[in-house]
This record gives C-alpha cells, sequence and structure tokens, in this order.
C-alpha cells in the first residue's frame, strides 16, 4: 500500500528525494548504501527509499512554512497581533497525521525486520571472527558445496551467488562489526556472543566493505571484501582452498623462504601442511604471542587479491582493476587466477613483511604490552633482513 | 548600581571557618551562591569549553579534508574525536543549559534565588572541576580514545592501556554528580519557589522545559554513575564486568550507557527548544501558539525518550523482536517532537515578525532541527539504520540536531539575554554575520556528511581512502573537503560572536530596561538584575505577565500599550519589600567539590591520595552543615532593624 | 499536576503520622513477613516460592514506605517523585534484562 | 544528605514566618524524596547488574556455597528494627522530646552499626572462603551491589552521629525536627533498598 501511495506521488518524490540521490548514485562509491545487490540489502532499500523520500516532503513542508512567514508576516508596519493562545482542533490534526505517517512507516518496518532475520532457509554457514583488524572466515563442511574439510581464510569473504548464506559472527576481542553495503546492513561481532548475518549476492563481482563499530587503532584500516562466484566458479575455489600443500622446489629461493617462514612465522601464522625437516606438522593455534590468540592463515594467501584487513591489495593497481571491472561472466576465471608473480603488489607486501606496524598502526610495540603480558596486538616488526624479505616472497608467492 | 557590594555582608560563621567575608574582587566570584553569577561562571566554563571542543573538531576536519590525512595519527585522531564529543556534550552543551537554568529560571517564576544556593555553587565547581579533570589527561599520557559512548570491551585495561579512559570514567562521575545535585535543586527551585500566582501552567516556557530536563537528569545521570563505577572498578580493581574471558556481556554497558544516553540527548535539546519558545513569541509579538501542547509534548518527549535507547543498538544483535519494539517507541518520538515544530511555525504564522540576531537563530533551530530529526527517523526504521548505522549519515543526523537544534538554540538566547545579563546589546550587525557564517557553514560541514555516510564512509575513521571514495567529481572526496571547508567557514561564525563579545564588553550601547518587547518576568526588573532579583515578588496572574502589565485589549480588541517597562519596574519598586535575606557567601562549596578530583586522581594513582580526597570532602560536609545558609540576622547590612533602605536602583 | 493547589500549610508529621504502638505494630508485621521469608529457604513452598516472595518483599517495602517514611500521610507530591523513580527504573531495567532473555 | 540544611526556604522560614513556598511544602523534603527516587535507579541499575551476573562464577564458589543465611537474616532484621527505632526518634523529635530524640538516634546507630559489622564479617568470611572481589563476575557484582549499600549505611551513620552531636550542641541550623526527619527518610531508604537486596540475593536461588 505504501509503495502505491509513494507511486502516485512519483513525481513530487522524485523531485524533492533527487537533489539527494543525484549526487549520491552518481559517483557509484563502493559502498553506496542505495546499489543493493542481493535481495537482504534490496528490502531494505526497497523500505528505507520510501521512507527517505516521506521525510523529504516533510522537511520541504516545514521549511516552506517558514519561508513563507518569513516574508508574509515580517514586520511591514502592521499593528500588533491578536494575542490568540492556539487552536486545540488544528493542533490534534497535525499531531494526528504524523502518527497517522509513522504507523504505516511501522508496520513495514516491523514486516521487514522479521523478514530480514529469517535463517530458517539458509544454504551455507561461514563462521566469521572479528579481530584487531582483520577478518577470519572459517567455512564449515558443507558436501553440498564440496567443502569437505573446514577451510579458513581472512580477507576476503568468497561465497556462491544465489545462496542464502548465514554468517555467524563473533570476535576474539572487542566488538567489530561486519557490513557489506551491497549484501546487507551491518551486524556486530560481539565476543563472548554469536550474532546472525544473512547475505546473499545475486550476480559474481566484488562487493566492499569495512568494519563499522570502533574497535581501536586501526579500526579505520579493518576493510573487507565479499566475493561472489558462480556456482562452478565457488566449487574451484573451494577445490583449489583444500588442495594439500606443495613445497617449494628443493635450492629454490622460496625454499629458503619457506626457512625463514618456518624460524620467524610459524609462530603466529598456519600454513596447512606445512611439515618441519623431521615431517612434524607445524601448528600455530593456539597462538599464544598475539593477544587474541590468532593471526591470519596463510596456506592460500594468493588466492585472496588483498592482505592485511583488506587494507593493502596483494594485487598491483592494473591487475587489481582488471579483476574488479571484469564483466560478470568472465570475473570468475579473472578472480580464481590468483596472485602471480607479475600482477604481486611487491611495494606493500614488502612493506608489510619490513615493519608491518608502520603501515599499519597496531599495538605492536613491546613497550606499550606490558599490560597484555607482552603479546601483540597486530603483527610486530620482525627486523627481517632485505634478503630474508626476498627470500619470503618468493615463498609467500608459492601458496596458491 | 548603589551599595550592592555591601548589602551582604556576611557574618561570622558557626561553622569550623569563618564566613567569607570579602564580596569583592575575586572572591566575590569564588565564594560566591548567587545563581546570577554562577549562571555567568557555567557560561563562561562553557564557552571556553567549546572553544576547546571546536579546536578538537577542526583538527579532526583538517586531518579528513584530504585522503590519507597526516595531520594527527591513529592514536592521536581517537583520542580527538573521544575528547571532541565529550567536551561538547559534557562540557559544552549541558554546562550552558545550566547556567542559562541557573541564571534564568529563578528570575523566570519570580524567585530570589534557587532553593539551595550552595548546593548551587557546588554543582558549578563541581562540574568545573570534573572538566578540567577530564582534560588533564591529554597531560598525562594521553586522553580517553574510546569514542564517547565507551563501548566494552575496548575500554578495558587490556586494549586501552593509557590511563585516558580512567580520567574520563571519573571525571564524567564528578560532573554528574554536579549535574544530579544541580537537577535536584532546580527541581525544588521550580516546584517550590515560584512567585504568588505563578501555575505550572503560567510558567514561561523555558522553565518548564528545564523541569523536564532536570527530571531527565536526575533519574539519568544515576544509571550511567553505575556504568562508569562497573568500569572503574573493572579498570583500577581488577573487576571483570566486562572482560569476555570471565564470563561477561559487552552489551550490559551498550544498555547502561544508552539508557542514559537516549535521555541524554533530550537534555542537550530541550532547554534550546525552551529558548527559542521564549524567542519566537516575543519577536512575533504573539503568545506562543499552544502553550499547552508545548509543554505537555515536552514532558511527552521526556517521558517516552525513555523507552527507546536500545535503537542505539539496532546492529547489536539483540534479536528481532527487541529491535521492532525499539524501532516502533522511537518512531513514536517524532509525534510530540512534531508537535513543537508545528507550534513554533505557528507562532510565526500572522505575527509581526522582527528579524533580531536572537530571531533568526530561533528560525535556523526550526528549520536545522527538523532536518536533523528528519535523519532522526529514518534511523528509527531499524533495517534502514543497519545500513546508516555507524556511518557518517549518523554524524550528519547528530551535527543537525546538536548544532543546529541545541547551538542554534544556546545562541538565540545568548542574543536574546545578553542585555538582561549585562546589560548591554550585543552588536546586531556582528550578530548576523555571527548567524549567517555559522548557518553557511554548518550546512557546508554536516550537509555532506548525509551524502559521505549514505555512500558508505564509516565514522570514526582517522583516515579514508581515496580507492573507496568512488569515481567522478562528486565523488566523497570532494564532499569531504567540502565539509572541512565548512569547518572553517564555522569557525570565522564563531569568531564572529568572540569579536561581539569583546567590543560590547569594551563599547557596547547600552541595553533600555526592555528592549524586545518581552513578555516574561525576567525582564520585570533591572538590567542586570540586583541581586536580590525582585525589589517586591510580583504576583502573577496571566502567561506573559510582563506583556499583560504592558499590553491591554482596547474595546476593538486591538492590543494597546497601557504601561511602558519602566512604570511597571517602578510599580515594583514603590512596593519593595523591607528587609530581604539573601544567602551568603561560603567557603565550602568550593572546598567540597576540590576533594573530588583530588579523590579521583587517588583511584588512578594512588589510595592515600583518595583517602586524602575523602577526608577533604568529610571535613568541608561538616563545615558546610555546621553554617546556616543564612548569615544570623544580626550579621546583615544594613541591619534589619526597620530601615527600608536597601538595594534599590531607580531605572529610567 | 497542579501542585500550586495544594492547601497544606503545616508538613510536620506528628499530626498525621502514627503513635508510637503504631510504628510498633508496623514492625511487628514487619518482623512477622520477615520470618516467613526466611522460611521459604527451609521450607518448599513449590511454584508459590516466586510470587510469595515477590509480594511479600513489595509489601515490606511498601510499608516502610508508607508509614515508616511517612509517604501515605503526606503531601502526594512526594509519592509523585519518589515512585516516578522507582517505577521507571522497575521498568527501564526489567526491559533491558529482558533483551538479556533474563526472564526465561 | 548534608544538603539537608542548605535550605533558602527554611532560612526564610524562621525569619519571615510565612513559608515562602508554592506548595507549601519544604524544600529539603522535596529535595530529599526526589533524590530517593534517582537513587532507585542507582541501587536499580546495581541489583540489574548482580541479576545478570549472578550465576556467572566461573571457577570461584557459587552464592549458594558462600551465603549464610541464618546470619544475614538476622542482620537483615536488625537493620529492620533501626528503621523503628529511626521513627520514633522522628517522633520524638517533632514532639520536641529532645532526650528521647536522642536515645533512639543512639540505639539507631548502634543497630546501624550491628548491621555493617555483620558486613564487614560476612566479607571477611566470603574472603576466606575463597571469593575475592575480582574472583568471578558474580563476585564483583556481588561485593559492588552490598559494598554501595553498605556505604549508604555508613554515611547514615555518620549523619546520625554528626546529628545527635548538633543536637546536643544545639548547633542545629534550621529546623530540628525536620533535620531528624530528613536523616530518617535516608535511613529508612537505605533499609527499604536491604529488603530487596536481601530478597533477591539472598532468598532466590542463583
Ligand atoms: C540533540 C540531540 C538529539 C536529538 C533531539 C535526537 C533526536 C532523534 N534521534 Fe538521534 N542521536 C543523537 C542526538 C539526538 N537525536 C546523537 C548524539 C546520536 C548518536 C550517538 C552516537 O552514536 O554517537 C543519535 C543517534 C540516533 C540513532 C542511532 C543511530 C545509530 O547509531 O545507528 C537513532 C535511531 O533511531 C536516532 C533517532 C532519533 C529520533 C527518531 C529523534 C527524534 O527525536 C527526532 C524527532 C524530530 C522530528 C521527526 C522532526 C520534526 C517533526 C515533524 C516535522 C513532524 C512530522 C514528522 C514525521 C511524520 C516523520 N538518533
Ligand atoms: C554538542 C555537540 C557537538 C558539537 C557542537 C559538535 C561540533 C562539531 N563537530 Fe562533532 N561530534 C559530536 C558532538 C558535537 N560536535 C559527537 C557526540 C561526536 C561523536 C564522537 C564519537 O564518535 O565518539 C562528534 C563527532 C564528530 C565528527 C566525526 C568524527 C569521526 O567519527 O571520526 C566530526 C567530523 O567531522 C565532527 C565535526 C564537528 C565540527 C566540525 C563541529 C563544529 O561545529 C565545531 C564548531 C566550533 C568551532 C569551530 C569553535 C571555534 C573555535 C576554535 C577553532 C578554537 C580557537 C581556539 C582558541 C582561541 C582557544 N564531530
Ligand atoms: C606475533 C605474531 C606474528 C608474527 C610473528 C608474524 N605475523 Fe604476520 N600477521 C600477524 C597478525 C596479527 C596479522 C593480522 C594483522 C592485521 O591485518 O591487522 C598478520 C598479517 C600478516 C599477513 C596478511 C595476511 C592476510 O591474510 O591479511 C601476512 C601476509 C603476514 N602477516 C605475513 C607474515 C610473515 C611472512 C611473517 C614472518 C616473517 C609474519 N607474518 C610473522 C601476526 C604475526
Ligand atoms: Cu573492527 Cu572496527
Ligand atoms: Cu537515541
Amino acid at each position: 500500500m505504501l509503495t502505491r501511495v509513494i507511486g502516485r506521488l512519483k513525481p513530487l518524490i522524485l523531485g524533492t528525494a533527487g537533489t539527494v540521490f543525484l549526487a549520491s548514485c552518481a559517483t557509484n562509491a563502493p559502498q553506496d548504501t542505495f546499489q543493493p545487490k542481493g535481495p537482504n540489502a534490496q528490502k531494505i532499500d526497497s523500505l528505507q527509499k520510501p521512507v527517505f523520500a516521506v521525510a523529504g516532503i516533510i522537511g520541504l513542508i516545514v521549511a516552506s512554512a517558514v519561508v513563507y512567514s518569513i516574508i508574509k508576516f515580517r514586520d511591514k508596519g502592521q499593528p500588533i497581533p491578536k494575542q490568540s493562545h492556539g487552536n486545540p482542533a488544528l493542533e490534534i490534526t497535525l499531531t494526528i497525521i504524523p502518527a497517522l505517517i509513522l504507523a504505516v512507516v511501522g508496520v513495514f518496518t516491523f514486516r521487514t525486520v522479521f523478514d530480514l532475520n529469517k535463517t530458517s532457509d539458509t544454504q551455507m554457514i561461514i563462521n566469521v571472527t572479528g579481530q584487531q583488524w582483520w577478518w577470519e572466515y572459517d567455512y564449515p563442511t558443507n558436501n553440498e558445496y564440496g567443502i569437505t574439510q573446514p577451510i579458513i581464510t581472512s580477507g576476503q569473504l568468497v561465497i556462491p551467488v544465489g545462496t542464502k548464506v548465514l554468517l555467524r559472527e563473533t570476535s576474539r576481542d572487542v566488538i567489530h562489526s561486519y557490513w557489506i553495503p551491497a549484501l546487507n546492513g551491518k551486524r556486530d561481532a560481539v565476543p563472548g556472543r554469536i550474532t546472525l548475518n544473512r547475505i546473499e549476492a545475486d550476480e559474481p563481482g566484488i562487493y566492499a566493505g569495512q568494519c563499522t563499530e570502533f574497535c581501536g587503532l586501526s579500526h579505520a584500516n579493518m576493510r573487507m571484501e565479499a566475493v561472489a562466484l558462480s556456482k562452478e566458479d565457488f566449487a574451484k575455489w573451494v577445490a583449489n582452498e583444500l588442495k594439500p600443500y606443495v613445497a617449494p622446489a628443493k635450492d629454490s629461493l622460496a625454499k629458503e623462504g619457506e626457512t625463514v617462514f618456518l624460524n620467524q612465522c610459524t609462530r603466529c601464522h598456519q600454513v596447512n601442511g606445512l611439515t618441519r625437516e623431521d615431517g612434524t606438522p607445524v601448528i600455530a593455534a593456539p597462538d599464544e604471542n598475539v593477544w587474541s590468540g590468532a593471526a591470519p592463515n596463510l596456506s592460500h594467501l594468493m588466492s585472496r587479491n588483498t592482505f592485511a584487513g583488506a587494507m593493502f591489495d596483494l594485487l598491483t593497481p592494473e591487475c587489481r582493476s582488471d579483476v574488479w571491472k571484469s564483466e560478470s561472466a568472465t570475473f570468475g576465471e579473472k578472480y580464481l587466477a590468483g596472485v602471480s608473480e607479475p600482477c604481486l603488489n611487491q611495494t606493500d607486501l614488502r612493506g608489510w613483511l619490513r615493519n608491518a606496524p608502520e603501515k599499519k598502526p597496531m599495538y605492536a610495540n613491546p613497550a606499550l604490552l606490558a599490560d597484555t603480558g607482552g603479546k601483540y596486538r597486530g603483527m610486530p616488526n620482525l627486523g627481517l633482513s632485505e634478503s630474508d624479505i626476498e627470500k619470503l616472497v618468493a615463498y609467500l608467492l608459492t601458496l596458491k | 548600581m548603589a551599595n550592592i557590594e555591601n548589602f551582604a555582608t556576611p557574618s561570622s560563621a558557626m561553622g569550623a571557618l569563618k564566613r567569607p567575608v570579602v564580596t569583592k574582587g575575586w572572591r566575590e566570584w569564588v565564594f560566591t551562591v548567587d545563581h546570577k553569577k554562577l549562571g555567568i561562571m557555567y557560561m563562561a566554563t562553557a564557552m571556553f569549553f567549546f572553544l576547546v571542543g571546536g579546536l578538537e573538531a577542526v583538527l579532526i576536519r583538517l586531518q579528513l579534508a584530504l585522503p590519507d590525512g597526516k595531520i594527527l595519527n591513529a592514536d592521536l585522531y581517537n583520542q580527538m574525536f573521544t575528547m571532541h564529543a565529550t567536551t561538547m556534550v559534557f562540557l559544552f552543551v549541558m554546562p550552558m543549559t545550566a547556567g542559562f537554568a541557573n541564571y534564568f529560571i529563578p528570575l523566570q517564576i519570580g524567585a530570589r534565588d534557587v532553593a539551595f544556593p550552595r548546593i548551587n555553587a557546588f554543582s558549578f565547581w563541581a562540574l568545573l572541576f570534573g572538566g578540567l579533570f577530564i582534560n588533564l589527561s591529554w597531560f598525562l599520557g594521553g586522553a580517553a580514545d574510546g569514542g564517547w559512548f565507551m563501548y566494552a570491551p575496548n575500554s578495558g585495561p587490556i586494549f586501552s592501556p593509557s590511563h585516558g579512559v580512567d580520567f574520563w570514567a571519573l571525571g564524567l562521575q564528578i560532573t554528574g554528580i554536579a549535574s544530579l545535585a544541580g537537577a535536584i535543586n532546580l527541581i525544588v527551585t521550580i516546584l517550590n519557589m515560584r512567585a504568588p500566582g505563578m501555575k505550572l501552567m503560567r510558567m514561561p516556557i523555558f522553565t518548564w522545559m528545564s523541569l523536564v530536563v532536570q527530571f531527565l537528569l536526575a533519574f539519568a545521570v544515576p544509571v550511567i554513575t553505575v556504568a562508569l563505577f562497573l568500569l572503574s572498578f573493572q579498570r583500577n580493581y581488577g573487576a571483570t564486568f566486562f572482560d569476555v574471558a570471565s564470563g561477561a556481556d559487552p552489551l550490559l554497558w551498550q544498555h547502561l550507557f544508552w539508557i542514559f544516553g537516549h535521555p541524554e540527548v533530550y537534555i542537550l535539546i530541550l532547554p534550546s527548544f525552551g529558548i527559542i519558545s521564549e524567542v519566537l513569541p516575543v519577536f512575533s509579538r504573539k503568545p506562543l501558539f499552544g502553550y499547552p501542547f508545548v509543554v505537555f509534548s515536552g514532558a511527552a518527549i521526556g517521558f517516552v525518550g525513555w523507552g527507546v535507547w536500545a535503537h542505539h543498538m539496532f546492529a547489536s544483535g539483540l534479536g528481532p523482536v527487541s529491535v521492532a519494539v525499539f524501532s516502533i517507541s522511537t518512531m513514536a518520538i517524532a509525534v510530540p517532537t512534531g508537535v513543537k515544530i508545528v507550534n513554533w511555525t505557528l507562532t510565526l504564522w500572522g505575527g509581526k515578525l522582527w528579524f533580531t540576531t536572537a530571531m533568526k537563530f530561533a528560525i535556523g533551530l526550526i528549520v536545522l532541527f527538523t532536518i536533523g530529526g528528519l535523519s532522526g527517523v529514518t534511523h528509527s526504521v531499524a533495517p534502514s539504520d543497519t545500513q546508516q548505522t555507524d556511518t557518517y549519515y549518523i554524524v550528519a543526523h547528530f551535527h543537525y540536531v546538536l548544532f543546529g537544534g541545541a547551538v542554534l538554540g544556546l545562541f538565540s538566547g545568548f542574543y536574546y539575554w545578553w542585555p538582561k545579563m549585562f546589560g548591554k546589546m550585543l552588536n546586531e550587525k556582528l550578530g548576523s554575520w555571527n548567524f549567517w557564517f555559522m548557518v553557511i557553514g554548518l550546512n557546508m560541514t554536516f550537509g555532506p556528511m548525509h551524502i559521505l555516510g549514505l555512500q558508505g564512509q564509516p565514522r570514526r575513521m582517522y583516515q579514508w581512502t581515496e580507492n573507496r571514495a568512488g569515481e567522478g567529481f562528486f565523488n566523497l572526496a570532494f564532499w569531504n573537503l567540502v565539509a572541512s571547508i565548512g569547518s572553517l567557514i564555522l569557525v570565522i561564525g564563531v569568531f564572529f560572536f568572540l569579536v561581539n563579545v569583546f567590543i560590547t564588553a569594551r563599547s557596547g550601547k547600552v541595553s533600555p530596561l526592555d528592549p524586545w518587547g518581552a513578555r516574561s518576568l525576567e525582564w520585570m526588573t533591572s538590567n542586570p538584575p540586583k541581586e536580590h532579583n525582585f525589589d517586591s515578588i510580583p504576583t502573577v496572574r496571566h502567561l506573559d505577565e510582563f506583556f499583560h502589565r504592558k499590553y491591554a485589549e482596547d474595546a476593538n480588541g486591538q492590543m494597546q500599550q497601557i504601561a511602558t517597562a519602566e512604570e511597571v519596574l517602578k510599580q515594583l519598586e514603590d512596593n519593595a519589600d523591607a528587609h530581604i535575606h539573601m544567602p551568603s557567601p561560603s567557603y565550602w562549596p568550593i572546598v567540597l567539590a576540590f576533594g573530588l578530583p583530588i579523590t579521583a586522581l587517588g583511584v588512578i594513582y594512588s589510595v592515600p591520595l583518595a583517602i586524602f580526597g575523602g577526608v577533604i570532602i568529610l571535613f568541608s560536609a561538616f563545615g558546610w552543615a555546621l553554617e546556616p545558609s543564612t548569615a544570623p540576622d544580626t550579621d546583615f547590612d544594613p541591619p534589619s532593624s526597620g530601615d527600608t533602605s536597601k538595594d534599590v536602583v531607580h531605572v529610567g | 499536576m497542579n501542585t500550586t493547589t495544594t492547601e497544606t500549610t503545616d508538613s510536620h508529621a506528628t499530626e498525621h503520622g502514627l503513635s508510637t504502638s503504631g510504628y510498633v505494630r508496623i514492625a511487628l508485621i514487619l518482623a512477622a513477613i520477615t520470618a516467613l521469608e526466611v522460611s521459604t529457604y527451609y521450607v518448599d513452598f513449590g511454584w508459590l516460592f516466586m510470587p510469595a516472595l515477590m509480594a511479600m518483599m513489595v509489601i515490606k517495602f511498601v510499608m516502610v514506605v508508607s508509614y515508616f517514611m511517612h509517604l501515605k500521610f503526606d503531601n502526594k507530591l512526594f509519592s509523585w517523585l519518589f515512585y516516578t523513580g522507582l517505577f521507571l527504573a522497575v521498568g527501564v531495567y526489567c526491559a533491558a534484562l529482558a533483551t538479556f532473555k533474563f526472564f526465561g | 544528605m548534608w544538603f539537608t540544611l542548605d535550605n533558602l526556604a527554611t532560612a526564610h522560614d524562621t525569619h519571615e514566618g510565612a513559608a515562602h513556598s508554592s506548595t507549601g511544602l519544604s524544600n529539603v523534603k522535596l529535595g530529599m524524596w526526589l533524590f530517593l527516587g534517582t537513587e532507585c535507579l542507582l541501587f536499580g541499575g546495581l541489583i540489574s547488574t548482580y541479576m545478570l551476573y549472578r550465576g556467572r562464577v566461573g571457577t570461584g564458589p557459587r552464592p549458594s556455597q558462600v551465603f549464610d543465611i541464618p546470619f544475614t537474616s538476622v542482620s537483615s532484621f536488625v537493620l529492620l528494627m533501626s528503621s523503628l527505632t529511626m521513627v520514633l526518634a522522628v517522633s520524638s523529635a517533632h514532639k520536641r522530646d529532645d532526650k528521647s530524640t536522642n536515645l533512639w538516634l543512639v540505639i539507631t546507630a548502634l543497630l546501624g552499626a550491628t548491621f555493617v559489622g555483620g558486613q564487614v564479617y560476612e566479607f571477611t568470611a566470603f574472603y576466606n572462603e575463597g571469593m575475592g572481589f575480582s574472583t568471578s563476575l558474580f563476585s564483583s557484582s556481588f561485593y559492588v551491589l552490598t559494598g554501595f549499600h553498605g556505604v549508604h549505611v555508613t554515611v547514615g551513620l555518620i549523619m546520625l552521629l554528626a546529628l545527635r552531636g548538633m543536637l546536643k550542641n544545639n548547633k542545629v541550623p534550621g529546623s530540628r525536627a525536620e533535620t531528624v526527619e530528613m536523616i530518617g527518610l535516608y535511613w529508612h531508604f537505605v533499609d527499604i533498598v536491604w529488603i530487596i537486596i536481601f530478597t533477591l540475593i539472598d532468598l532466590i536461588p542463583a
């Protein structure tokens, strides 16, 4: 009904709301809240657009009445007006009208709230864990989608299109909030609680998001992206994630990198299947050096194209825009190609390895860590030599 | 001014210390219990903190003007917005409204002072010391950095290891005590100290709105007191109230904060609603349209405001039932607020409008607050709010209601009541510049934030990145720059005000007795009022008593002037009361208040210091208790021996 | 609502308080209820336990407030001030607890 | 509270005879009732925190393991009876019977002190049973709630004793009966808070 009324008032609404929205729609910002790309965000959008229009109209009415009064009743030497104290009938009418408008809005709000909280037809569950200042995704086994073993990734959430995905969110430290505007509104990730958030994407593509609950120093740098792949592509992605570890060839630079990695990085980072020389598997978790107990799992680092809380691209800008702007049809293919050496964003990755806290503010300075028992939040500066970095980069490139 | 200085020569005390006997120089202010002096001190303090908070805001805007801003680092930025909000909310708007309430409520209801004058002084000093205490953290290892609602567990000792949050929590505790004491004081004053005939429904609307506000304070402050205590016990004494590892639920903090926090936003806005409800009728030459509706809608806002707090938590996973309920209750609040907007507009309607600076600010409030209120209604639609929350769209909402609403109302009050408080008129021309720069600046600053937010720029980001700014000329980079330029225009606007005050103080125009043709009781005395406010307490027969003493309807139903303000005042003077006892100055309020920051410092740094602070508090409470509020008869000058010489200043 | 119409001239409580024996009687009732309350700890009251305990708590509360604190005899404005705070507290905090699924 | 003594209207009363008060009610009494109203929100918050957390004991003792119902019942009873003696003090004060006022005030203070003493004893016992302030959410919220109440009782005690001293030395500014009555109101409030705490915390098993 609301929509029908709105429909009839269309010209007026377009006129008023247009000014506000014109700028909004023209610039194609990646986190625009008016460009839903999935049914959940769509439901919100269908609710909010009419509300914005109503609000715009009311605002215009008030402003016009004030402006009219200013012009009409300015002091032109007229006598002091009659000291009338009001008009209860008018008053009551003008109280009831807004109440009615709001009642209508209320009904639709009510419906949408429950609609968006429906979880009974979920097809895929992904556990999402916030941590200062990145997101971890953990896919429980799901035979329907070929996830025969749990998958753990970070930064980019990969989902199949047209699938009702339920995010079970929590946090390991402070409150964060998961938000991919094109897919749904925000839902806080609260430590000690599990909150539910449902997303579904209509088309393949990359959808930008951002942590929106203030979570300390690098809150501004806690970004994320949702990557929607066609079902077939998603299956390929899963297969890749489940691929066993491939050790670098003997005597390669990467092999030397593996050694550095074993010495420096595995105390925090997990690479599935990585073993020591004697064949014992290397298990980083539970991670004792980081306050919240975990660092990103790097097993398939090169299959995602951002790192460090999606603050940096793992791809060079050219390669990245190639993926981002690709046609829906070719998107999956390009995304699944992962990061290859020519496309690797060497500057930021090397900078990160050289001195992570300088690239991203983190409580990683031992001098400030007395209160946490010397535990890092974020990744510390490991004081690596340039040649170690060289080797590490070569090694990381093998983590397809 | 005749012998105002030696009017209340105080007595020798019955307490432990002698009463202050000098009422000149700085002591006149430091030991005063006069509600008008205290009101001015509140306002001066608030103004100072406005500049501090404004400076912080400008630094924020400079940092965000361009992508990857380098003016502040992440740590400093987080402190900056936390302290900006804390300063503006708790140390600027609240004290400023307390200043107005202090100064004008007794005058508007025809009283000579507040019910508890020494508590009034105590409240002011506690506020000042609390405010300074919070800001002390800047120099002692960094200010609070958790955002103004300080969500747990990010505010806990592990995630915020500096002492900033300790200073914040304890400092707000101190200002909270000040607010609570002030609220009780003013409620009793309004209920009990009204002039004869001043029925509740004849009270000026500013007094009414302040009454609602004081009730909100009285009942909301204890809630944040609890929250702050829990936080301090966690940070300083090892409790685990918000420590998830021990099984705590971080949402407890959110509930406690917002149960306080939502009534708080009405605490911030209702005084300004009150102010413009005084200003609009005066400059429309017409009574407030629908006075009872404005009164009751104010009370309704105060009441419903208690049932909506969880609209700040729509994204926190409350569950659909709670979300739906709080969503609807939030919408309900738009109805009484709408009543006010309607009544103000209808007050203008058919009036004879005089566009003084005060009037301009008041009209500005109607329009700009409505914009902010309407964006509030778009938040109240919970599903939409999950897109909006924690983006700049929220920042836009609350700056429109806070700056476009509360602050414009306060400025309206400055221009309207300046002659009353200081006997001089603020310059109208500078006032006009002040107004236009501020209104343009504020729309330029906060208007683009609607777009920024709806296009996905989250708040509380020390940097934003070109990457997510979108394409085209009108992208987020453009709007961020506009907002930052706008804030500089705001600075100029504020600057005009400061210049205006300065010039007026130096050489301003002396105000006539009734410069605006005012309507309410506070104008029925000299400018500035005498220490005892009224020579004789007027008997009230009308809403807008003063107006009705000046004007009457003639046979044709035309309003005609029947008396000048001077004549009205003369009449009061002629019937002056024989002797008037005013409360006497006292050392105790400031000493007692001083014990509070000492104790708080002790909580942070060393227990013996806290005990020392406690001793100061106890000692001064005793001294206070032993000291009569008003010095005994015999200590008065002039003695109360039936002579009628007292501070009567003849006007005209 | 309009308090100005109240015509209390003298708020001295003696005229409308209780006599000494009256106060003692109230105290005895309070003591008896307390005994009953404590007994719930030892005797199984079944489903009655919660409602009975709550009722006794409220009765004791109201008795102290009404008689010892004279609220029953005093001007209604005092009751307004106090009970506003009380009911606000009960309402707001119960609502908050309800969002934690506290009441099951 | 101490502001009982800071009353402009009273000053007018004593001097001008007629009360300058729109409602005919006393300022301090209005202020006191309002203050007690606000205290409901303070204690409500503390009680709710406790109710939310009482089952969260971590590795520490559970409420039922430490609470000593007979003991707490007795001290609750003592506090309840102090309300009786307080009201008798108020009643004597209104009759201008200084001697019995003093006597009842002292008895009230003694009963109050017994209660506080009992609380100190209980806290020590709990502590010895391994329930420190920061042991668990239950223990912290228990100590904060009952501690706040205890502080209120202690402040009441100080006021009672100070009041008695001031009555004796004839140093009460303003109306004596009213001052006694105000401190009485505060004292009763502390008692009714305990009525709630005792029921919700001790008698209802977590
Ligand atoms: C002065 C302070 C003030 C005022 C008056 C208001 C008024 C309102 N606020 Fe606002 N609010 C804040 C200060 C204020 N707010 C602050 C500081 C925050 C953020 C805190 C933080 O996160 O840091 C906030 C945040 C905030 C949120 C949470 C947003 C979020 O974080 O996700 C919500 C959600 O519902 C909200 C709603 C409202 C509503 C519905 C009103 C209503 O009262 C508005 C009513 C007014 C009108 C509607 C306009 C006039 C009415 C008419 C002309 C009648 C006709 C209208 C209709 C039929 C719609 N506010
Ligand atoms: C009454 C409240 C109030 C007021 C008046 C203001 C006023 C202003 N506010 Fe603020 N603001 C808040 C309350 C308020 N704010 C709150 C509650 C938050 C949320 C914080 C949080 O997220 O925790 C916030 C957050 C906030 C942000 C978001 C920060 C972020 O999320 O990262 C921004 C960004 O632009 C901002 C800007 C401004 C600006 C430019 C002004 C301007 O209007 C300021 C105008 C004043 C001046 C321009 C003063 C002029 C004087 C000088 C410049 C000083 C000269 C100095 C001397 C001579 C000593 N405010
Ligand atoms: C003390 C713990 C610790 C050590 C040691 C450590 N890291 Fe990290 N690392 C982290 C944390 C925590 C993050 C997440 C930081 C963030 O994004 O905020 C991280 C992030 C990363 C990322 C980005 C991952 C992603 O998916 O976003 C890479 C790549 C990385 N580290 C590589 C390394 C390498 C290589 C080494 C060893 C030379 C190393 N790290 C050593 C803790 C550590
Ligand atoms: Cu995580 Cu903000
Ligand atoms: Cu709110």
